[in-house]
């Protein structure tokens, strides 16, 4: 199995850096595929609250991690997720995927960042100017997209 | 038995955890949730709609039939919306 | 149309710097996806050397990308691809993609990596120790790859 | 009508680009092919399977139907294996 980095934290993560760590003293890997969902200021948006399940979230994310490591030859990948309050255009998620071949590491990205936005204890509170706030609700096309990967869930997972 | 609430459940319940001791014949998450929706007004309006809300039972998503025992952690919260 | 950049070069790229002008200002995007390749040391590979025709290879990526943008919903996408000796472990081509919705960003990427391996005039030449070389044979599940985007190719590149 | 090599079909050749004039029947990119090949032992290695060429007229790829003319700037190469 690959070499699998989780982490959950408050501070941004280095993308750069990540893809460094991930490729260091390899040359085997053919391709790193990232993925970085940032916060969108959609309908005046002022910030993001993110709360988690601390311990929960960890191992939900390893899980999916393992998931992925074993579907597709992963040299390794890393998953690091943001939680508190963050502001419009700053990042939230980050995926890192490294394979020999260009297709494991596209696919098992698009599957990482699938299953996180359902099988992973986050949940997301907008705040708006004036002090209004909503959370955000699950959405029926997250369930899709994460359907998609046709075999069941590494978990229960809804 | 542990039990944690997240997000708007949090909210509704007031509380973030707690500690219960629920009667014997309290065998499952579903159990459980009826339980507990008894328990304040807060409680009641948190657990109103069950179908919005899913459960961890030992920090593994959970079915409602799944068996809860006084040992576990169980938490309630809304679908997320991570990622 | 989003914004597209396109480059060739013998210099490496930076990553992170790519990412970071690509969402510069913005806080409508919603997911940045990329692919780096890399090169691999196979068979006991001491440097690749890449061809390329200048003048078209500027014209069949802006012409792939310019495809991207017209399929998916891209506040921008940017290729860049290096020519010239690299050793193993060096990062040969990214590809960037930004949208306001993930799987966009993630769809275009994977449709910009498929298609540059098949449809812009780059030429691979392996060297070995003892001077031994070759030329990269093009692969047919490269063509399998870029053809799974059902529609016909941005040019008529086979 | 300037041609140009890349890759192998350029070692083969032995130029990277050439000046040529061929004669008015030579009208499309498969009478260029055949009609290069006539103009040297390289050129006649380059292009001796014609199946392992590519080519591309005025920087597009293009068929061995595709017309040619004097003004153009014609490229033979190996299929392409860049990304």
């Amino acid at each position: 199995m690959g070499q699998v980095t989780v982490r959950v934290q408050e501070a941004p993560f280095d993308l750069a850096a990540e893809s460094a760590a991930l490729a260091a003293g390899r040359t085997d890997i053919g391709g790193l595929a990232s993925f970085v969902g940032l916060c969108r200021a959609d309908d005046g948006l002022a910030a993001l609250v993110l709360e988690h399940y601390p311990g929960m979230t960890e191992r939900a994310i390893a899980r999916i991690a393992a998931e992925a490591c074993a579907r597709w030859p992963l040299s390794g990948c890393t998953v690091i997720h943001r939680v508190g309050r963050l502001a419009p255009g700053a990042p939230i998620v980050l995926v890192l995927t490294a394979s020999t071949h260009r297709a494991a590491a596209l696919e098992s990205c698009a599957f990482l960042i699938d299953w996180l936005k359902t099988g992973a204890p986050f949940w997301k509170r907008e705040e708006f100017a004036g002090g209004r706030d909503r959370w955000v609700e699950a959405k029926s096309a997250d369930d899709a997209a994460a359907a998609r990967w046709s075999a069941p869930p590494p978990d229960g997972g809804t | 038995m542990r039990v944690l609430y997240f997000a708007w459940v949090r909210q509704k319940v007031g509380i973030a955890e707690e500690e219960v001791a629920p009667p014997p014949e309290v065998a499952d998450v579903a159990g459980l949730m009826a339980w507990l929706s008894r328990q304040s007004p807060g409680h009641a309006a948190a657990f109103a709609n069950a179908g919005q809300i899913r459960a961890a039972v030992n920090q593994d998503f959970a079915a409602p039939d799944q068996p809860v025992g006084p040992a576990d952690e169980v938490a309630f919260f809304p679908p997320v919306t991570g990622g």
